[in-house]
């Protein structure tokens, strides 16, 4: 019998299946469509401070084996989710990852504070570091190592939850970011958000989303993603939150050994909101396969 | 609006058991319920399913298609009817499954229309607006509600709408004048509204006649039920991809408070 | 009727389809299976100095929509190319662009002299700069803006032919690279090379390919492409010569409206030798959708 | 080695005219050639053909498939005969496809085994190495060349040479001893070799039996020749992904110069 249980960061799940920030809604919405058995966590939408409306119509887009997204953080504002989501969160009883997104390191703290003076199952920070950074002109927090780690540091100083910080895979050289929010404190790295593209109605010659340019999930960037994972997991050793396009249980197995501790469900979900449950169930068949007895075995475990 | 408020729609696998194309690229593809492992609830009109097109993970996003028409649904042997114009890749694909050939659905999701509580009700359906309207016609007819409906298409081969085998009033229009009646279905339905009474209007169609309909309503005063297209991901409203501009500056998940909204609530917007 | 002849960096080519470097070798195996009718140019695989082995074994991965290559620029050396190859291709009349791969800026300077003195169908260079700087312990040239330039520079000055530079996507920030390839005279721009990535067997836990990791092409890369193409048009108004993941002529006109004077077919070889045939086939008729006469109709005209 | 040293090979479109399951997850896949708009050229044995297991720009590589058989290839109603065995997605969905699907073939391509010109051959094939090797001994039979053939399989479920219909000598052995005679290829071709003269030796199977083989036949100094494996893109020799290492640190394009080489060539590896 293989058991699925997982200690990620010092959090003990009992799976190490993870649904992906902004895939998931505030997680009471799957919920009445799916049990949540068989998963370790939701991570939830990412949270700014105040409620956002999102971008422009239309915000979503098919590519071949993904999709294009620009929803543009819409969210109801960190003190709405706190108020009209939590309680009902925290009656599910399924262990919450809070994402949270800002527009200056400021703001970032601020957001901290909130979450983890908040009662209930959240046992985990997502630093969402995909945000522009208003204060250095728009430019990607998660462009630059000290960007993200200066981010990082503000987000850990203002917490006592564990820290995973969300790196985008879009940049030269990931694990030199990797490093420099390891150094500031990160208890782990969540990897990979969206890769930047964007796609055109030939005929018409429209773009097809509303702001021209959004972010490429899906099963078409499971390489870069892997590629990410396992860069970061060898260079900094931190345990990974791991994902982008995973489908099935085996992709779940090839991000654990490209070192992943827990792996994380997005797109997929839209294929079928219960992927996750079938992934649960298609997962002790194939760990049994590698002979692995528990996901921890199988973490970095890439034969290089 | 009615139906389902709450997330009630189920995963389920069914099995072609007719598809026929109907008229240009539009096809009438019928999905026995039957052999659906879980017991979808009764569709509504209005209400759609997510539907998946091919397997596999290179096609990652279902496509919403509306109900066009419930067989015997408390009986053994129910099916569903979908009308679907092969537009695409994903409806070309679902347009092109042969009988016996097995879809995966998700729903039935979101709001459908309100049924009138008295008086006579106006259906105005551009192009393949007739998928959901034609289901709420027939639905209608169960109940002896009264109605006229309005069909119009571009053009004669690409128009679908047998009217006959309806109780209410009804006319089929082109604009080219090539079946039915000469004229738009915003035309015809303006003209319907100078000669009778209605204390419900609804519409489904392109954004630009669904912005029309919505002004002429609004101007006479009758309450207008429109039922908005949005391009979408998950269906049932946790990734806001549908998400569309209201009147008063709020966020219309298309998916889950929708799609039938009342046009008061709209903000027109142009879709590419 | 559609006239499909294009300028491109003052070369008159009778068709924008041209055939990426890599995929289609020295550019004689495909012509005793397809003709070259309907092509604009062959762009041949990455030339360096000395000739090279290439990669261990597997070098190629399918995955969702794409693949993953570690040819690692296997090449029978600049002089064996010239002697060997050249005069075949000479006879069969298409315009070739030569890619050149160096370790130092030194080799591509050395390389642009060698093919420039070669005489015949030779239109362009392209420089492939995703290769490590010896010089500068190994890191990518096209990582810097710097280092891209410096190269493209060390190119012109040692060429009469235009100049194509061919950008990494991955990286964060694109268009300061193109800025300095620009500004060190480059004539054009080609994009995109593949992405890093990785794939690992489940089931055995070894990686797919013989070196771990490798570079992503395909479909499932049009997205990143079609936006590094429309950012750096816009920024450089260079000309370029586009692609990834080109599979139809759809995706033609799409690399036109994102700023694509000509664009380029890789991957989609594999599936079709006489792809590149088929797309010139249907593009007429895919132009005339829109409206324009002749690819120049296209080029940038997104609407944005 | 013997076969296509020009780039002879053409695409075309065929149909499947069967398609049965002959063993364990191996399936005998048969093409209907006279509908190809092409004139394929005749296949030689140990030669393949890059076939596209599914359309659309979701699945870029076709898939390498050696011939397994062809029949009146110089008749109209001509086929080819492919055996297939489904370990992945790629021969998964070539398995699954119907009678009367159709299929795009491209080849014949690479060069394959060289006829012996005199003497017994022996024809060692393990697991799918079978494919070619039966196409070979078929060949053998039409000019009445004398050989063995030792087909080895892991075990009974997964055996298919059905060798009664083959003139030359031959055994099946398994691992196991499930069917046929219990024993590896190797084991049994080194009881054939000290019984009998080879001229030659032809070899198809996994790589550390090739290795195996190779190494018993430079000993005994018998030219042996040897059907590689490796993954491929194009097929044709541009892309150099097939390419492995051969024994002078050359490097051998499998695609075009071969599959087929001569063992004295190949430096062994463990491909994963
Ligand atoms: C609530 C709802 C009900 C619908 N009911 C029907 C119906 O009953 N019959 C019918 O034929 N069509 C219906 N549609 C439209 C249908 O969903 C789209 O035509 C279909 O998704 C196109 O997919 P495709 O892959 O064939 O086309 P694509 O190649 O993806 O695109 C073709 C065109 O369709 C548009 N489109 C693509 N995806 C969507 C999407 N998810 N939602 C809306 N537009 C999209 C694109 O912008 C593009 O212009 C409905 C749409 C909605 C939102
Ligand atoms: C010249 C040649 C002739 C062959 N003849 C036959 C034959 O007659 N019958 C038969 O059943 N098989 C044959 N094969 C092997 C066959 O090509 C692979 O089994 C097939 O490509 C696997 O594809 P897949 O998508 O089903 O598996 P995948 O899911 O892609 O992979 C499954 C396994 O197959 C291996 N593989 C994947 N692609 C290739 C490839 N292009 N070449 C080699 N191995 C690959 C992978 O490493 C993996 O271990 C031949 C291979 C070559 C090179
Ligand atoms: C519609 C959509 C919305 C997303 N919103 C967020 C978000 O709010 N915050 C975030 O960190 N990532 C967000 N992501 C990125 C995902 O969490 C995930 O990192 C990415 O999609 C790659 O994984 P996947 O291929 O499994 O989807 C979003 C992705 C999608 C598709
Ligand atoms: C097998 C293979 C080999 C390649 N070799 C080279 C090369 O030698 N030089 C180069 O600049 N690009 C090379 N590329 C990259 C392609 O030219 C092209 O930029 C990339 O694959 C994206 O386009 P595509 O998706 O159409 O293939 C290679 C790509 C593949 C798949
Ligand atoms: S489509 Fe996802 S919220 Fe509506
Ligand atoms: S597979 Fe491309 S060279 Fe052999």
């Amino acid at each position: 019998m293989v058991d699925l249980s997982i200690k990620l960061a010092g959090i003990d799940l009992k799976s190490p299946l993870v649904l992906a920030s902004g895939t998931a809604g505030y997680g009471v919405e799957l919920a009445s469509i799916c049990g949540y058995s068989g998963l370790g966590a939701v991570t939830l939408k990412s949270l700014t401070i105040m409620p956002r409306p999102g971008n422009r119509s239309p915000r979503v887009w098919e590519t071949t084996g993904g999709m294009l997204n620009s929803i543009g953080l819409e969210n109801a504002g960190v003190d709405a989710f706190l108020s009209d989501f939590l309680p009902q969160l925290n009656e599910l009883g399924v262990p919450l990852i809070v994402s949270i997104a800002g527009e200056t390191a400021g703001e970032y703290a601020l957001l901290a504070r909130r979450i983890s003076g908040a009662p209930g199952s959240i046992v985990a920070i997502e630093v969402n570091v995909s945000c522009p950074n208003v204060e250095k002109g728009g430019l990607m927090f998660g462009a630059e190592p000290q960007a993200s780690g200066a981010v990082t540091s503000a987000v850990v100083e203002n917490t006592g939850l564990p820290v995973f910080t969300k790196l985008s895979a879009s940049v030269f050289d990931i694990v030199r970011i990797a490093e420099a929010v390891a150094a500031a404190g990160a208890s782990g790295l969540s990897l990979i958000n969206t890769l930047p593209g964007m796609a055109i109605n030939p005929v018409t010659g429209y773009p097809r989303l509303g702001t021209v340019s959004g972010g490429l999930s899906g099963p078409a960037i499971k390489p870069v993603a892997v590629k990410a994972v396992w860069d970061c997991y060898r260079a900094t050793g931190l345990p990974v939150i791991g994902g982008g396009g995973v489908y099935n249980a085996l992709d779940v197995v090839e991000f654990m050994r490209a070192g992943a501790t827990a792996v994380s469900i997005g797109t997929a979900t839209f294929q079928n909101p219960c992927r996750f449950e079938q992934i649960a169930c298609e997962l002790p068949d194939i760990m049994n396969r590698t002979g692995a007895l528990r996901p921890a075995d199988l973490v970095g475990s890439v034969k290089v | 609006m009615n139906g389902a408020v709450k997330l009630s729609g189920r995963c389920g696998r069914c099995r072609i058991s007719r598809s026929d194309k109907v008229a240009g690229s539009i096809h009438l593809v019928e999905l026995e319920i039957r052999d659906c492992p879980v017991d979808l609830e009764r569709p509504r009109p209005g209400q759609f399913f997510q539907v998946k097109c091919a397997d596999g993970p290179e096609h990652i996003l279902r496509r919403p298609l509306s109900v066009h028409g419930i067989t015997q649904w408390d009986e053994p042997g129910h099916s569903l009817e979908l009308l679907v114009e092969d537009v695409g890749w994903g409806t070309h694909r679902l347009c092109s499954l042969s009988v016996g050939s097995e879809v995966e659905l998700l729903g039935p999701l979101g709001r459908g229309f309100e049924m009138p509580r008295a008086g006579k009700a106006l259906l105005v359906a551009g192009g393949m607006g007739i998928a959901p309207l034609f289901f709420m016609a027939r639905e209608m007819d169960h109940v002896d509600a009264g109605y006229d409906l309005v069909a119009g298409f571009k053009s004669g081969d690409c128009a679908y709408a047998p009217l006959a085998c309806l109780k209410g009033g009804g006319v089929l229009c082109t604009e080219d004048g090539s079946a039915g009646e000469k004229g738009t279905a915003v035309g015809k339905a303006a003209g319907y509204m100078e000669r009778s009474v209605y204390s419900m209007i609804y519409v489904c169609g392109p954004e630009a006649m669904m912005a029309e309909m919505s002004r002429l309503a609004e101007k006479a005063d009758i309450p207008c039920q429109v039922s908005l297209v949005s391009r979408m991901a998950c269906g049932i409203g946790v990734c806001r991809g549908c998400a569309r501009p209201g009147r008063n500056g709020d966020n219309l998940c298309v998916c889950r408070e929708g799609p039938v909204f009342d046009s008061t609530r709209v903000e027109w917007i142009c879709v590419q």
